[in-house]
């Protein structure tokens, strides 16, 4: 466990050590927000062709910090009808839910909090504690939005997980293994050792490329719509439920919220990076790569697929609440078993 | 059958609360004050109460006590989108009670404008019913085209909204020297957008999944209801009060009347009145460029407004024209003085409104907010 | 058909219940009809096949002083022709049958000259008011209406 | 105190501190949520018994799907838009019985637990226990394994069948 985490090589095994692997991706996450944050107004501004904003600091980068303190100044309203205690619980159990998958995400080859073998069931079992957050909040504020908001949020939650669990499992039969770290070490070499395409192996393996690919694709669309994000921010849906289950939450509280999706969105795609694109592989093999480097090319790729999600955000219309659950459970779902069985047929031919 | 039928069908069988929910009057969807009682099973509407009132503003109270120019500027606050619209029925009924011939150059410079604010209606309005279906970026695309039209109109009569340009016999402003190529340019810009925006949002699968097999509204029932303009045109009824009902010079221009034809979805559905709005641009297009070749360049646009404006006791006449909603009639009874006795606006909103809880029963509550952007409402028009 | 044509069918078919034909530019030419038979002849305006007058374009409330009157804007889709229905009924019995069974959209426009003259339209399934509030008094485009001094505590006159 | 020692009487607290909540909260929501921490401290247990795989299902299992299951369950049959939802399962001769039985066990427990004369072994730390459990479900609990998987399927088939009859 110890030898892939560079703080307790210098600092040796105490207390210190682990407050501050614990504490190191909140640091990340803050920038990291921050810079989502920036991207998401920019990105969205040069896609609707216009500049966005650009008061704050140069070109308005500083506007995600205005931000910032905007909502940490804003009055925290508590609804009077809400079940208070429940109400102020419930953004630290979504954010809670978000920050736990930090714990096994493999920054680099030197940094992992925590190198558990179960990493990717992990992140999947820490993620319904969001869910139950999200329950909590909705319920609490005494608001039929919320409530509306908060069940579709968890219907939506438990539907996408099977496909995307699918679609992990996949690679945890062509790696065998659910440890990130070993994952992410079967796929050092060029970017076709990627599992996206079919992981390490010569020829044979190329009938299985499309079923690896169809799988990254069916986790992609599963981690949209477990963070909900358009075109399924259905939970959300501002324009039939104001804002979904946050829609009493103001100041600090919302802020909490806000960062628990953008959380959230990082770690979907720290997943999506790990076990599809190679984690902290350089894809040029040998190319470019060592501690740093590998640190580079994990954050690197994860903002491309964060980029992607922005991408759709504000490209797509909304799915209706029925028309998601038909694509979950009709769609993906059987196409991930397809995808899963060919994969393991693959894996016992080899 | 589709698939929201079949959920209907297996939630009725069943037996569960229903919830009142409150839909407005701050909603963000809306579009305006709008009240909705919404009694809701699950997620599938089961009735729905419309509350309107909330931006009553005494309209027809107020005319009364002005004279007939003076209420030219309420009219701009009916439906405060396409203000140039609501004018033009207003102040072709008191030409008409006053039996005035408009000068020729203000007919086109009329059809100019309403043609355009037409357009910038239509942008309106199908922007934000993507903007219902969760579509943020061709919003923005429409709101930028817009400018280029409300540039002109600001050029023309020194407002973006409300305009007061129109007047009882003629014009507040005669147009500036390049407004013919700034009007040609700018439809250029309303057409590239309008391309864009039909690959973008309007044959996306996701917002034909979403609008299509909604919201259907018989054309039987649309007439029943006295709906008009695009609502009606949806449901396949190929009527325009521009060519069925022609005034001013509409009968010099070739145009294209478009109707709903069910290409994705049922005959009537939400995307068949928003299909309808796309090509109406269109087809405004035309109309503009064949007014502007046609159009005289000299004459004065205030001769023919008359100094002194008593039309005779008891002389009352319903005009209507079509605005880019429907029809918009004024009913306008006079008593001999300065003053009119009574003006009645027949809100193209408030009727259309009206068939609102018809349509939207047993769809899901994402789809009432899609039906009720679908038929395109200004709650300054529907409380007046 | 022209006014004076359906003027005619309708007179065959109502003798006394039909008061008054004028045509007089540049007003619309109407036809004025006693109240309590307005539904039948309405009735025959929409369902007959020659007239077919389908569409509804307007309902209207006036304030005639001793009286108020309701004018109905009728367009046929089918023959392309109109025709304006007026009648009148006294301030202190303001009933007449209602229309919202022949046309859907007299509904609103019913309950909105009901909320702004306070004529009752006897068959309406939901005569309340629709554009003040539900509580408010008086019926305020009638000419003699005053102005309240105020409403739930706020003052009126501005 | 260890890290180790630290965290087992933290989890510990959690544990007995929530399962309280649950049992006496006079609100069934605060239960249904008190729930979660009862299960995550529990889950926490098994981290420290080096049970990882069983501590992850732990959450996946219960948090993710039970007590989600628990509270729609909640939510959907009470009236769920008032916040007053009420347990009424603190009557008095139930209370008194309850208490009893619990009573009973809890020294029963206590009197096996200070008797018993417990097998210390060092801890082991094994590295996988992922491959040790699969190892054994399919070799030799092959049986309980497909036993337990042909019961799932009863049961899915049954709640299917419920659920389309209605």
């Amino acid at each position: 466990m110890g030898e892939t985490n560079f703080l307790i090589k210098l600092l040796g095994d105490n207390l210190i050590t682990v407050l501050l692997i614990s504490a190191l991706p909140l640091g990340f996450l803050v920038v990291y927000a921050l810079l989502a944050i920036l991207g998401e107004l920019k990105i969205s501004a040069w896609m609707q062709e216009r500049v966005g904003p650009m008061r704050t600091g140069w070109k308005g980068v500083l506007q995600p910090l205005a931000e910032v303190i905007k909502l940490i100044q804003k009055e925290d309203i508590t609804p009077d009808a809400a079940n208070k205690p429940l109400y102020n619980l419930a953004p630290y159990i979504v954010f809670t839910g978000a920050y736990a998958a930090f714990a096994v995400i493999p920054f680099s080859e030197f940094f992992v909090p925590s190198g558990i073998n179960l990493g990717l069931f992990y992140i999947f079992a820490v993620g319904s504690i969001g869910a139950i957050g999200i329950v909590m909040g909705g319920w609490a504020s005494n608001n039929k939005y919320t409530l509306l908001g908060a069940m579709r949020s968890v219907a939506q939650l438990i539907s996408y997980e099977i496909p995307g669990a699918m679609a992990i499992l996949s690679i945890a039969v062509l790696s065998s293994s659910l440890n990130m770290q070993e994952i992410n070490k079967a796929q050092t070499g060029w970017f076709w050792n990627w599992f996206m395409f079919g992981g390490p192996g010569s020829y044979e393996k190329l009938w299985v490329i499309p079923f690896t690919l169809g799988l990254t694709l069916i986790y992609m669309i599963a981690s949209l719509a477990e963070t909900n994000r358009t075109p399924f921010d259905i939970p959300e849906g501002e324009s039939e439920l104001v804002a979904g289950y946050h829609t009493e939450y103001s100041g600090m509280k919302f802020a909490m919220f806000f960062f628990a999706e953008y959380a959230n969105m990082f770690v979907v795609a720290a997943v999506l990076v790990t076990a599809f694109m190679g984690g902290w592989n350089s894809p040029f093999g040998s190319f470019l790569s060592g501690p740093l480097w590998g640190a580079f090319w994990f954050i690197g790729k994860s903002f491309f697929v964060i980029f992607v999600q922005i991408w759709l955000r504000w490209t797509l219309p909304r799915l209706r609440v029925d028309q998601l659950m038909y694509l979950g459970w009709k769609i993906l779902l059987p196409v991930s078993f397809i995808c899963f069985l060919f994969v393991s047929l693959f894996r016992m031919l080899n | 059958m589709n698939e929201t039928k079949k959920i209907q069908l297996e939630y009725s069988q069943m037996e569960s609360d229903r919830m009142r929910l409150n839909v407005g009057p701050q909603h963000p969807s809306t579009h305006g004050v709008l009240r909705l009682e919404v009694e809701i099973d699950g997620e599938i509407v089961t009735e729905v109460i419309p509350h309107i009132g909330y931006l009553h503003r005494c309209f027809e109270k107020h005319c009364e006590k002005m004279t007939y120019p003076q209420v030219i500027p309420y009219v701009d606050r009916l439906d405060y989108i396409s203000a140039m619209n609501n004018e033009w029925p207003y102040v072709m009924a008191v030409e008409k009670l006053l039996e005035i011939k408009v000068p020729e150059k203000v007919e086109y410079i009329r059809v100019i404008m309403a043609e355009l604010n037409r357009i910038a209606n239509h942008q309106i309005a199908v922007a934000t019913f993507g903007l219902d279906a969760g579509a943020f970026t061709p919003f923005l695309y429409f709101f930028r085209d817009r400018e280029y039209i409300l540039w002109i109109m600001e050029k023309c009569s020194g407002a973006r909204l409300l305009f007061n340009y129109f007047w009882i016999g003629g014009l507040a402003h005669d147009v500036y020297p390049s407004f013919k190529q700034e009007v040609l340019d700018a439809i250029k810009q309303v057409r590239k957008t309008n391309a864009e925006v039909m690959n973008l949002l309007i044959y996306n699968k996701i917002f034909i999944d979403r609008t299509a097999n909604i919201g259907i509204l018989p054309a039987d029932v649309a007439i029943n209801y006295a709906c008009s303009g695009p609502t009606l045109r949806g449901s396949g009824v190929k009527w325009d009060l521009r060519k069925d009902d022609t005034y001013s010079i509409y009968n010099r221009f070739d145009f294209n009347i478009p109707v709903g034809k069910g290409e994705v979805g049922q005959l009537g559905d939400c995307w068949d009145r928003n299909i309808v709005r796309m090509y109406e641009m269109e087809e405004s297009c035309k109309i503009i460029e064949q007014a502007v070749a046609q159009m005289p360049d000299t004459g004065d646009v205030k001769e023919a407004i008359p100094a002194k404006l008593r039309p005779p006791k008891g002389a009352e006449i319903y005009q209507r024209a079509e605005n880019p909603k429907g029809e918009l009639g004024f009913y306008v009874v006079s008593n001999g003085t300065e003053k009119p006795d009574r003006i009645k606006a027949r809100g193209t909103s408030f009727v259309n409104l009206s068939v609102l809880p018809v349509i939207s029963k047993g769809y899901m509550f994402a789809d009432l907010i899609l039906i009720l952007g679908s038929i395109d409402i200004v709650l300054g028009e529907v409380d007046r | 058909m022209l006014a004076n044509e359906i003027y005619e069918i309708l007179k065959k078919e109502f003798g006394d219940g039909i008061l008054e034909f004028k045509e007089e530019a540049p007003s619309d030419p109407y036809i004025s009809v006693e109240p309590s038979k307005i539904f039948d002849i309405c009735h025959t305006l929409r369902d007959s096949s020659e007239l077919m007058f389908d569409y509804l374009m307007c309902l209207s409330g006036l304030d005639l002083g001793e009286s108020l009157g309701i004018v109905y804007h009728l367009y046929s889709f089918k023959h392309t022709h109109k025709i304006v229905i007026k009648t009148t009924v006294p301030k202190e019995t303001p009933t007449l049958p209602s229309v919202m069974h022949l046309w859907r959209t007299a509904d609103w426009h019913e309950r909105e000259a009901f909320d702004l003259y306070g004529m009752i339209f006897s068959g309406h399934d939901n005569l309340i008011r629709i554009l003040l509030p539900y509580d408010w008094e008086g019926y305020p485009m009638r000419k003699d209406y005053n102005e309240p001094e105020e409403y739930h505590g706020m003052r009126v006159p501005y | 105190m260890d890290l180790v020692g630290l965290a087992f009487y933290f989890l510990a607290a959690l544990i007995v501190i929530s399962a309280a909540i649950v049992v006496f909260s006079k609100n069934i929501m605060y239960s249904a949520f008190s729930l979660m921490f009862t299960f995550f401290g529990v889950a926490g247990l098994y981290v420290l018994l080096n049970a990882d795989f069983l501590a992850v299902t732990q959450i996946m299992v219960y948090i993710g799907g039970i007590l989600v299951l628990i509270i729609f369950g909640v939510m959907l049959t009470t009236r769920i838009t008032g916040v007053d939802v009420k347990s009424n399962s603190l009557g008095k001769i139930q209370v008194g019985i309850a208490g009893l039985l619990s009573t009973i066990i809890a020294i029963s427990l206590i009197v096996v637990f200070s008797s018993t004369k417990w097998f210390l072994s060092e801890p082991k730390v094994s590295g996988d226990s992922t491959k040790l459990i699969g190892n054994e479900l399919l070799t030799n609990y092959l049986l309980a394994f497909e036993a337990a998987s042909v019961l799932l399927l009863i049961a899915i088939i049954g709640a299917a069948f419920i659920a389309r009859r209605k």
